[in-house]
């Protein structure tokens, strides 16, 4: 699998998953600068966490609006897998690729802490590792990861098997006090309708390594590895 | 001149910060605050010229980055420098 | 009046500067200065830039061994961790401005802390934060910690620095001035260090990062107004951070640093470019000119006066090789900064500021520089108090009431509501999250480590001094040790009242001569640190707080220790002597209502041997669960060992165990939790060194049993210890 | 009634997002923007009644709750129901 990682002024997170990704691969990915206008040609584009351009404005909005994203869009239209994490999942939405917004986290604090996420879909290049209906734990750190789309849209999500991840507690159940931030139906990930584009607020690539306490987040990786090489 | 540009939520979109400060208020003891709703205000400052011309190109802005017009409104003002 | 006004005694007065201070400033120039100049003399003789009070006590300080490449003097504390990798870090207060604007203060602290990190060339991999504030029931607490905590995780989440430990308590000294100090730690390797020494005739000086505008302006906020007194637009405002700025300065930096186009460079800090460009020739002995037209700016019809005092933060000062400006400024503009050329170095040895085309400033740089006043000022030693024993305490609750008490008290609460609000994982290495004695961040790429931690404990600096400063400095020291982390070095931050009262010079006299034999007796050299005198309010002087950072290392992260039990069966061990010391200590305060009495001595050559002993215990592999023994005793300690782990633990004590067993401070105490096989190993190698051992409990169930005083469910404890902070926050 | 606040940095005070804003539109191709401030627009639902009690009601929010009196202004206006 060949994967470049996407570097916008205030991202945060390009060396984290960058390190991730060549765990997996055995290759290093490409980074590439937000100012450039070509993408390598690769299986996967990665859009890491941190704050772009500050997250001022909205999270993700002025990021989603630079140059570099029209060939993450015109590649993703290609059928290149895309994956955004944290304030690549917010870039992704503000740059049209997947539905809803991420708001304000419900109680307004930034929340850094490791939560249960249950599978909803295994049946991805990103979960294909998981079983539907796993129980991982993998951290979250963000200030906007409060997920809203209306009924509309949320009912499609949930009816094309669109929802990727649920924030749960270590049984299993999605219910308030498991959710972090708010979100609708307890929603951490989302994919779009083919499937081939990921958005998440947790972050797998900090949980791929026992030393750090855990790598759930690995077989996220892996995932890939095998459906995208 | 100036524009004045506010963004506002539209109608049915949850609004965190408006819930927290409405809820802060009753915890102040300020009674009666039926709903609160936060928006952003965004002053621009412009070379003087054509007023209409002006909110056009502000317009523009608004779609294209100022606002997220999946959920958020905008109303857009041209005034002159005071 | 305007920049060039002939300064008053009057003026000069309201810049700080005494009577004497302004006869010196005029004899060493020759004549009167003008406004800008008595700036400049105000900024370099302020206690925050010349250490006037302080001087004298510092050099008392250990800063060498073998492995500080540099202490104090540089922006930061250098010291060799091996492998070609050298640890950068300092620590730095920012309590009034945290005061005035919670959220602002603290952030623009931590923007401060990292620039003065990163401009010795280190990237930084870890933040840490002690905070003091005034009584939970005081009116404007809530608001302070809120703000505060916001703003710390603010900045330090944004530009992805991990936030990975610090401090938190409360006490109604702090009411009116609340404490917040804020440490980094970076990583640079040892051949490309940075220091902020000019060199070179001719060499350029160059401007990098944001704006300059009229941000926090002070000490002479009055005058400035007043010379120039237009519409509020033109008055000194708060200083706002701006953490993706420094994220991009940050990386612009590192990417000329890695470059040899640099000579020196200094991070504009309080008063930032006169500070920066002053420090920087007088180090290096040159001259310098500066065109303040070409000084990047915020704000129109700013004055010489207004720019070389703005506290405008992420801004860097960089004297570059001659014929080295085309490369750096194509990094800068890559990163979208301001970069201008502002000057050149020259062999004058004065400094020449220029401003549309006439001269604003002339000063002699070496005579300022040497000139500047020292003070040795009265100072009483606090009185002695006397041990408190348990005999002296007649116990008014059970150990059991008293222990729930102790683990919900403000001070000894867990502080998640805290650090979950820190990205304390962003750059994946972070091993050892908060909660524990210190945090553990691996050096990227490797299976080394860096254990970091800050430590004091103001109850017992103010009731003894000396025995306090020696305390810091051995917890810090036995938290870094309990990890299994061979300490290094410490950088402080001491936060002090008036020193022109004699009992606070006093207490600050005492604390340093405490700190020093501490930090000589543990190998132990403080590379770096801060003073902030004034913490006090009409008269009120905060507890003293000498805030120590401490940074050890881990060779192997296959021997390291953690503080929670996770497994049943396993023996706790308690390691070092314990009398039941009850002076100054929580219990007192918080149980019987007493803040009186000599805290527990601390015998530096038995906290080394057995911090030695203990730390060998980890290395070999034969201890993984290690916590020291502090606030709250026995009792606390064991509590947050079952709270950081996942079983209960049964105790099995001595029958004299009274509440000065079970909460008594004695200093160089360690409890483990080993297999019992071990545990008898363990007691035998520690009786023939003469190590004092105890057997205190066996881990399992859901319960602490606290043997006669009956037991205690593992929820009720959480639900105590987790409880408070959130609760308070949210009422 | 409504309450309209709105709130905005003190003139000089640094303001981080507005110069983000400032340069991602000069990117885009805006030409000529000067400056740009970005503030907060709040509404507030109130029960009708007395304009002048509800704007000094208003008023006292920001001092103790919507602004930060140190680095912000604040401007109250209150209208009926549109
Ligand atoms: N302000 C803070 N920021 C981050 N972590 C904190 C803060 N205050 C306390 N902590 C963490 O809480 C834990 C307990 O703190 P403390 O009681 O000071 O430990 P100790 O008694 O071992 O010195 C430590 O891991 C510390 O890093
Ligand atoms: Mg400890």
């Amino acid at each position: 699998m060949k994967a470049a990682v996407v570097v916008f002024p205030g991202s945060n997170c390009d060396r984290d998953l960058k390190v991730a990704l060549s765990q997996s691969m055995g290759s290093q990915p490409a980074m590439v600068w937000h100012r450039d206008t070509a993408l390598p040609n690769v299986d996967l584009i990665a859009v890491p966490g941190g704050f772009s351009y500050g997250d001022y404005l909205r999270s993700g909005a002025m990021a989603a609006h630079s140059p570099i994203m029209r060939e993450v869009v015109r590649s993703a239209e290609r059928g290149v897998a895309v994956l955004g994490i944290c304030n690549g999942f917010q870039i992704l939405t503000e740059a049209g690729l997947l539905p809803g917004v991420l708001m304000r986290n419900k109680n307004l604090r930034f929340v850094c802490r490791d939560v249960f996420l249950r599978v909803e879909n295994a049946d991805t290049v990103f979960s294909n590792r998981y079983s539907a209906g796993q129980v991982i734990r993998i951290p979250v750190a963000h200030h906007d990861g409060n997920y809203f789309i209306d009924e509309e849209g949320r009912a499609q999500l949930e009816g094309e098997g669109r929802v990727a991840f649920r924030y749960c507690d270590a049984a299993g159940a999605a219910d308030d006090r498991s959710n972090p931030n708010g979100s609708l139906s307890n929603i951490a990930g989302i994919l779009d309708p083919t499937r081939r584009i990921l958005g998440m607020m947790p972050h797998p690539e900090r949980l791929s390594d026992p030393t750090l306490g855990g790598d759930d987040g690995r077989a996220l990786f892996d995932s890939m590895i095998s459906a995208l090489s | 001149m100036k524009a004045l540009v506010h963004i506002t939520l539209k109608p049915g979109v949850l609004d965190p910060q408006g819930k927290a400060i409405e809820n802060a208020l009753t915890h102040f003891g300020f009674e009666g605050v039926q709903d609160v709703r936060q928006g952003k205000y965004i002053e621009l400052d412009l070379p003087d010229g054509d007023h209409a011309g002006a909110e056009a190109t502000v317009k523009e802005m608004c779609e294209r980055l100022l606002a997220n017009t999946v959920i958020e409104n905008y109303r857009v003002e041209i005034v002159d420098q005071s | 009046m305007n920049d060039l006004s002939n300064a008053t005694p009057e003026l000069a007065a309201e810049h700080g500067l005494t009577a004497e201070e302004f006869a010196r400033a005029v004899e060493i120039l020759g004549r009167t200065p003008n406004l800008t100049e008595l700036g400049i003399f105000s900024v370099m003789w302020s206690e925050h830039c010349s250490y006037k009070s302080s001087k004298k006590w510092l050099r008392t300080l250990p800063t060498e061994a073998p492995w500080v490449i540099c202490g104090p003097g540089e922006n930061a504390g250098v010291i060799d961790i091996g492998e070609g990798l050298a640890a950068i870090f300092k620590m730095e207060s920012h309590n009034h401005p945290s005061y005035i604007e919670p959220f602002q203060g603290a952030a623009t602290g931590v923007g401060g802390i990292l620039r003065d990190v990163f401009t010795m060339g280190a990237r930084p991999v870890a933040n840490l934060n002690a905070l003091r504030f005034g009584a939970p029931d005081h009116p404007k607490t809530r608001h302070l910690v809120s703000g505060v905590v916001a703003g710390i995780g603010g900045y330090g989440n944004c530009i992805g620095v991990p936030t990975v430990g610090g401090e938190c308590t409360f006490h109604n000294s702090y009411d009116g001035n609340i404490l917040v100090n804020a440490m980094t730690v970076g990583i640079a390797p040892t051949d490309r260090i940075f220091y902020a020494e000019a060199a070179g005739v001719g060499n350029p000086v160059i401007y990098v990062g944001s704006k300059t505008g009229r941000d926090g302006i002070h000490g002479a906020t009055m005058a400035s107004a007043e010379f120039d007194d237009q519409s509020e637009e033109k008055r000194p405002t708060v200083q706002v951070g701006d953490p993706f700025t420094e994220k991009l300065l940050l990386e612009a930096c590192l990417e000329l640093m890695a470059t040899d186009a640099i000579v020196a460079i200094q991070d504009m800090g309080a008063a930032g470019l006169t500070s920066s460009s002053f420090e920087m020739a007088s180090r290096g002995g040159m001259g310098i000119d500066l065109d303040l037209d070409h000084v990047p700016m915020r704000e129109t019809g700013m004055s010489a006066y207004e720019l070389m005092l703005s506290e405008s933060q992420e801004r860097m000062l960089i004297v570059l090789k001659a014929g080295r400006e085309d490369d750096a400024r194509a990094i800068f503009e890559k990163w979208e900064l301001d970069f201008a050329v502002i000057g050149r170095l020259t062999e004058s040895g004065r400094m020449v500021l220029k401003m549309g085309g006439e001269t604003v400033a002339d000063l002699p740089v070496a005579p300022l520089a040497d000139s500047a006043p020292e003070y040795d000022r009265p100072h009483r030693p606090s009185p002695a108090q006397p041990q408190i024993a348990a005999t002296d305490v007649a116990p008014s609750v059970g150990v059991k009431e008293a222990l729930v008490t102790l683990i919900g008290s403000p001070d000894l609460c867990s502080k998640r509501w805290i650090w979950e609000q820190y990205d304390h994982m962003v750059m994946a290495d972070t091993v050892v999250r908060p909660g524990g004695d210190a945090a553990i961040v691996r050096i990227h790429d490797s299976n080394r480590a860096l254990a970091v931690t800050t430590d004091c404990t103001p109850r017992y600096v103010s009731a003894d001094p000396v025995e306090g400063g020696k305390q810091a400095v051995a917890e810090c020291w036995r938290n870094l040790t309990a990890t299994g982390a061979k300490p290094k070095a410490i950088t402080d931050c001491l936060n002090f009242g008036s020193p022109e009262r004699e009992d606070v010079m006093g207490q600050f006299v005492g604390a340093v001569s405490g700190i020093g034999e501490a930090a000589r007796a543990l190998e132990f050299p403080i590379v770096s640190g801060n003073v902030s005198f004034y913490n006090e309010t009409n008269g009120k002087a905060v507890q003293p707080t000498p805030a120590i950072g401490g940074v050890g290392l881990i060779e192997d992260l296959s021997r390291l220790a953690r503080i929670g039990i996770d497994q049943p069966g396993l023996t706790l061990l308690l390691i070092g002597k314990t009398e039941g010391q009850l002076g100054a200590s929580i219990y007192l305060r918080e149980i019987a209502g007493r803040e009186d009495g000599a805290p527990p001595p601390v015998d530096l050559a038995t906290e080394r041997q057995v911090g030695d002993f203990v730390r060998d215990l980890i290395e070999t592999g034969k201890v993984r669960i290690c916590h020291d023994v502090s606030d709250g005793g026995i009792a606390v300690a064991v509590a947050e060992m079952i709270l950081a782990g996942s079983v209960g633990v049964t105790m099995s004590v001595p029958e004299t165990a009274d509440h000065g067993w079970w909460f008594g401070e004695d200093q160089a105490r360690y409890i483990v939790a080993v297999d019992n096989k071990t545990a008898m190993k363990i007691e035998a190698d520690a009786k023939s060194g003469g190590i004092a051992t105890m057997q205190i409990g066996v881990s399992g169930d859901k319960v602490l049993n606290l043997g006669p005083e009956g037991e205690l469910p593992v929820n009720t404890l959480r639900d105590a210890a987790e409880g408070w902070l959130p609760a308070y926050m949210d009422a």
